[in-house]
């Protein structure tokens, strides 16, 4: 039953060389520029997309950013994504976030870096978007949300016109907002459970179509409140950021000269068109790298059972 | 009825003072001065009315959540109205009441910080000070830590004294690089580098545990691997090849079924959905029974002794 | 050497130091590991104060008074006996006045215990609404579901009148209603119609389809209440498993078990790879070829 | 009046408070039952035995044994977990063993501290305790998994217990206690870092198996009789569930919902869909329908354009 040497030696390679091959096998992929990964949509990002693209022109769309740099792979696209996306509805939001004071700070850096992008400057404070800042106690501050939007967000900014600081429900966002009803959606960019609590205390899912931009870690838990209705839809971690890119570029069920699109959601009945100057960005430089990670954790694990494979074999001989 | 009244109605209930006044300071601190003496004189509390005490408390913090969840809610009352009656005018109130709700807990939370504050002071000054094992390392603690306090709260109050002017980059002075290099150069770069050792932890821990010993472990790994496969976009698209050919690109073709993404998504929509749902009942549950068990103080060690 | 580029080298440093008890615990590792803790216990009390107590508690019981910027907010001064209260905490030391730590404590776990009730009650029951499945198939004229429908003339009428199609062109979308590209230039030329008519009489033999049960849908939905069932059996406690079938329905409870997890398994390495991917993209990239390399090459 | 619960939904408030009810009658029945020969019955965890294995182990190797409550804050989770640990430390004691509990929560710490101290007193071993063998690290999450790390690198600990909501920082946790070879004992609540518990340590409480152990433990009537209400529930629901199914199968199955006669012959109708039978309808309430809103007075000072700030 002794197993041949070198077998015995792929089942005990020591941790600190798989530590630095799997540095290796991310790090390498990063330098190579203009991949492109094919990919399937997902019935959660595909109505994700398609909510976003059906928003009317300037609608206000809350943005509940509760992540940090600590999960900037995932999250990061995520938002950068709904920010682009968001950009060609023309539609306003609020920026706040619930779980973590540091949260607003990283969200605005991704906004003053995806506003580079845009030749007319971007979102503008004030006249696109709102920043509400951090509210602590997540809980309490939904519920509060819940009863009274008014005295829930009841903060102030500099309006740049003559430099005073007003109300934020003087600035042309939220001029007309006063209720949850009175917004197009609600999205919440997280790292953590916080989708949880708001599907929590905003009791009926009906009063605000709820989304939620999750990291892979969250995303099993959160197809179940997906599936029940309580999410409108759902990106799924480093994914679901390559899902979005894919259909703005190639939009969604957009044919070319009758060519099956690359980017089907069977779900859907209409066809989007690809957003204008949409690119290929953070997700998919960083799926390379996901695949070559990934098959080496399958080549691992098949090596880490190479002694029970042998033994079936051996039994199957005798 | 309100316990935050709206902006316009100043007429002061008696536990509130008019803003930023004189006797607004007065009240707070003879509140916080009283509350101190109440203090000192609980510590000759029989020991008989202990237990109650604590349990009352405890009952009536839940108790306003528990009301206002049982209390019926206006339908579509908003805050520019007025209530029709009684009932939506205690519905208001309680909903307001969230918030002050809220703010106490985050009050009570924050002082205890200040004990987790003074453990790590006990630990690593009493190792400095006694010049135990490990001694510079604690010293190194308190300095950063110190470090950190000065020059948070330094940026703090310059941004108060400056009435935010310093915030934009390009008026930063000594506070703003001083806490941008310790928070967002090193605190937030150290929690990213910790959170992705994961990653290594999780291939050597595939690596050395993840053996087919047992029915079990097989299931588990067979259906992680699925969903790992189907995760690779590749591995999607090369399975969506061979399928093709079978198909001759035939969307109404049965051998469809068996494509990777339908496999996976059959595993996730019949199997998987109902076991995770299965698992968060039995923790939803288990809250409800813990709630009712610490709001009433049924527990041993939950309120009383 | 400006700003910036100090910060990502040093953040870059602190990385690799956090990285090197990989290899093995070491000095580097411990002076960095103080460091971190040090900054996080420091940044919580800078935090104490601005981010919580200030405008939780301060502003709250001072108030503000009116300015151009809004109105007065009154102060509510009650909130001073807050103070008193957190300090009962520290009597935890104390031998004698111990029971006196336990009042915060029995307000926040209060307050949690009450918040319970309204989580519950909003959190599980829709999931229960939804976990309720048709079990038996409503339809028997085929086992899978179908690629097509015959349709009565009551309804093709009724689906060529809203799509604008004639009655016999809508029976034959409604054969076979997964289309694709030759399919669909086929049906166009045959009926005459336009691409969008096509497919919203396509999407309305859809929607009929999805009302109907068929016997591989009954078998899955079969599955899901099982699986619910027997996992959630297998979480009794009050009763000792026995009997062949009990035993056998918890057994496979257990089994069904280990699906989920495998998913989240799957799921959460997506993210952690994902994470060390950014973490490479900022050592390698950022720091080393966009930060250093460059400012020395410039 | 009533017709206010139109936005939460009678059904749901009615089964909550049944939900609660039969927590509470088991507990009554646990309470009056304790002593009488007929308590109620629980039945054994498969592997409980492993925490005794553990502390006998750290015992053995006269090394310290590792408690870390999960970095939730105060809870009933991190409240469950102290209470296991409280059964840790009580066989610690006795066998002088060091122990050391790391904790992420200043509130948990408060609590932490309290039940230790007095269990080493109830134990009449007061002078073994030590202050700071129970420890706040950090509040911040991965500087807390940094210095739980360094803690079990230094003091080479023998044992591991992580009970509690623990996150990411799990497999952190599991990695390191196994690289110094200590037996470990985990279980969270949290169902995402279960698979990762159960990849890297020797034993794992799954889900609902957490708040059994310590019931199963401990011993007390009040967490015993909630257990088996939880029981109670986990069977009204599997009931609800599958009468839920059976009844909206016959609903779909049987009938039409409308068939409509045309001329002479029999058309059918719309088929009902699931959401559309009775029971799906009795767990849905629907949001407010315009005409069900009542007219209001506006508030006082408070004009149409401004809104109320």
């Amino acid at each position: 039953m002794k197993q041949p040497l070198w077998m015995e030696k792929l089942q005990q390679i020591d941790r600190k060389v798989l530590y630095l091959m799997l540095i290796l096998a991310t790090a390498i992929p990063l330098f190579i520029k203009g991949l492109v990964i094919p990919v399937k949509i997902e019935d959660s990002t595909g109505a994700l997309f398609v909510k976003l693209n059906s928003l009317p022109e300037g609608s206000v769309v809350v943005i509940q950013s509760d992540w940090t740099v600590s999960s900037r792979g995932e999250s990061a696209g995520q938002l950068e994504a709904l920010l682009r996306i968001l950009r060609s509805r023309k539609s306003k939001f609020v920026l706040f976030s619930a779980a973590d004071p540091q949260a607003p700070q990283v969200a605005r850096n991704v906004i003053r870096r995806v506003n580079k992008e845009f030749p007319d400057g971007g979102f503008k404070p004030w006249q696109d978007y709102v920043d509400l800042k951090y509210f602590p106690q997540a809980e309490s501050f939904a519920s509060s949300m819940a009863s009274d939007l008014r005295k829930a967000w009841d903060r102030t900014m500099i309006d740049p016109a003559d430099g005073r600081s007003k109300s934020v429900f003087e600035s042309p966002v939220l001029k007309g907002v006063r209720r949850l009803e009175d917004l197009q959606l609600y999205t919440i960019v997280t790292a953590s459970g916080t989708p949880r609590i708001v599907i929590q205390r905003f009791g009926s899912p009906s009063r605000v179509p709820i989304a939620a931009l999750v990291t892979g870690v969250m995303g099993p838990e959160h197809m179940n409140y997906f599936a029940a209705g309580q999410l409108i839809g759902m990106s799924n971690g480093l994914r679901g950021v390559v899902e979005l890119e894919t259909m703005m570029v190639e939009g969604v069920n957009h044919r070319v000269d009758g060519k099956a699109s690359k980017a089907e959601y069977k779900r859907f009945n209409g066809s989007i068109p690809p957003l204008e100057g949409a690119q290929y960005k953070r997700g998919m430089q960083y799926f390379a790298s996901l695949h070559t990670a990934l098959i080496m954790l399958i080549i691992l694990v098949i090596l880490g059972n190479m002694g029970i494979f042998t033994k079936w074999f051996r039994k199957g001989d005798a | 009825m309100n316990f935050l009244p709206l902006a316009q109605a100043p007429s002061l209930q008696f536990f509130q003072a008019p803003g930023g006044s004189q006797q607004a300071y007065i009240m707070a601190l003879s509140a916080i001065f009283v509350g101190l003496l109440l203090m000192v004189a609980m510590f000759n509390t029989p020991i008989k009315l202990r237990r109650p005490i604590i349990i009352l408390l405890t009952f009536l913090a839940g108790g306003f959540y528990v009301l206002s969840w049982l209390w019926p809610l206006p339908l579509g009352l908003d805050a520019s109205q007025k209530p029709l009656n009684s009932v939506e005018a205690v519905s208001l109130t309680l909903q307001d009441g969230t918030t002050v709700m809220g703010k106490i807990l985050q009050v009570i939370q924050g002082i205890l910080l200040f004990l987790g504050v003074y453990s790590v002071l006990r630990v690593h000054a009493g190792r400095f000070l006694k010049r135990q094992k490990d001694w510079a390392f604690s010293l190194v603690l308190l300095c950063s830590m110190m470090a950190m306090i000065t020059v948070g709260y330094g940026e703090y109050i310059d941004n108060v004294r400056s009435a935010g002017v310093h915030a934009n980059a390009e008026s930063w002075t000594f506070w703003q690089y001083g806490k941008d290099f310790l928070f967002d150069g090193m605190l937030q770069n150290m929690d990213a580098a910790m959170f992705s050792i994961i990653a290594f932890f999780i291939l050597s821990a595939a690596y050395r545990a993840f053996r087919i010993r047992s029915i079990e472990s097989t299931i588990l790994l067979a259906s992680a691997l699925i969903m790992i496969l189907a995760l690779m976009g590749l591995a999607e698209y090369g399975s969506g090849q061979v399928i093709e050919r079978i198909t001759g690109g035939d969307p109404s073709h049965f051998a469809n079924n068996f494509s990777l993404t339908s496999i996976r998504l059959w595993i996730r929509d019949t199997l998987q959905a109902p076991s995770i749902r299965a698992l968060e009942w039995g923790i939803f549950i288990g809250g409800l029974a813990m709630g009712i068990r610490l709001w009433l103080s049924l527990e041993r060690s939950g309120g009383g002794s | 050497m400006s700003h910036d580029l100090l910060k990502l080298i040093v953040g870059g440093i602190a990385t690799i130091a956090l990285y090197s008890i990989l290899y093995r615990e070491n000095k580097f590792y411990r002076f960095f590991e103080h460091v971190y803790i040090g900054l996080a216990v420091g940044f919580a009390v800078v935090g104490l104060w601005t981010e919580n107590l200030e405008a939780s508690w301060w502003d709250t019981m001072i108030g503000k008074a009116a300015t151009v910027d809004g109105p007065a907010t009154p102060g509510m001064w009650t909130f001073g006996l807050l103070l008193p209260i957190g300090v009962m905490g520290f009597m935890v030391f104390s031998k004698k006045h111990g029971w006196m730590a336990r009042i915060p404590i029995g307000i926040i776990l209060g307050m949690w215990g009450g918040q319970q009730f309204n989580a519950f009650a909003t959190e599980m029951l829709p999931q229960v609404r939804d976990s309720v499945r048709v079990l038996v198939p409503t339809r028997t004229d085929s086992i899978i579901v179908p690629n097509g429908f015959v349709l009565t003339d009551q309804r093709a009428g009724a689906i060529a009148q809203e799509t604008g199609m004639t009655v016999e062109g809508v029976r034959l979308v409604a054969q076979n209603v997964r289309l694709n590209p030759e399919r669909e230039q086929a049906l166009m030329q045959q009926t005459g119609a336009n691409l969008d008519q096509i497919t919203q009489t396509a999407n309305a033999v859809r929607g009929l389809i999805g009302k109907e049960v068929y016997l591989t849908q009954a078998i899955n939905n079969i599955l899901y209440t099982l699986t619910l069932l027997s996992i959630l059996c297998y979480f009794l406690f009050s009763f000792e498993q026995k009997g062949k079938f009990l035993n056998g329905f918890t057994r496979a409870g257990r089994l069904l078990l280990m699906v989920g997890f495998g998913a989240i398994f799957g799921s959460t390495v997506m993210t952690r790879f994902a994470l060390l991917i950014d973490r490479m993209f900022f050592i390698f990239i950022e720091m080393l070829r966009d930060g250093i390399f460059r400012a020395g090459g410039a | 009046m009533g017709e206010q619960y139109y936005d939460t939904g009678w059904i749901s408030i009615l089964l909550v408070l049944l939900f609660s009810a039969f927590v509470l009658f088991n507990i009554r029945r646990a309470i009056a039952s304790k002593g009488s020969g007929k308590e109620v019955y629980i039945r054994r965890i498969a592997g409980l035995n492993a925490i005794e294995e553990a502390i006998g182990r750290a015992t053995e190797m006269g090394r310290p044994v590792l408690m870390v409550p999960g970095i939730g804050g105060l809870n009933a989770i991190s409240m469950q977990a102290l209470n296991i640990f409280g059964h840790v430390t009580k066989t610690a004691a006795r066998f002088a063993t060091p122990i050391r509990l790391c904790c992420a929560d200043a509130a948990v710490y408060t609590v932490a501290q309290e039940i230790i101290s007095e269990t080493y007193q109830r134990e009449g071993l007061s002078e073994r305790f030590d202050q700071d063998s129970v420890r706040f690290i950090s509040d911040r999450q991965f500087a807390f998994a940094t210095g739980v790390s360094g803690t079990i690198h230094r003091e080479k600990v023998a044992a591991a217990f992580f009970l509690g909501e623990f996150f990411a920082e799990s497999l952190i946790f599991a990695e390191t206690a196994n690289s110094v070879g200590a037996i470990q004992v985990a279980g969270s609540t949290q169902n995402t870092q279960t698979p990762f518990f159960i990849a890297a340590c020797d034993y794992v409480l799954i889900s609902d198996e957490f708040y059994a152990a310590s019931a199963y433990l401990s011993r007390q009537p009040v967490l015993v009789g909630s257990l088996v209400g939880q029981d109670w529930i986990k069977m009204t629901v599997m009931g609800m569930i599958l009468f839920g199914s059976l009844a909206s199968t016959f609903e779909v199955v049987s009938g039409l919902k409308t068939q409509e006669r045309d001329g002479t012959q029999l058309v059918d109708g719309e088929r009902k869909s699931i959401s559309d039978t009775w029971f799906y309808h009795q767990l849905k309430p629907d949001a407010p329908k315009p005409e069900e809103i009542p007219q209001r007075e506006p508030a006082d000072g408070v004009t149409e354009e401004g809104g109320g700030a």
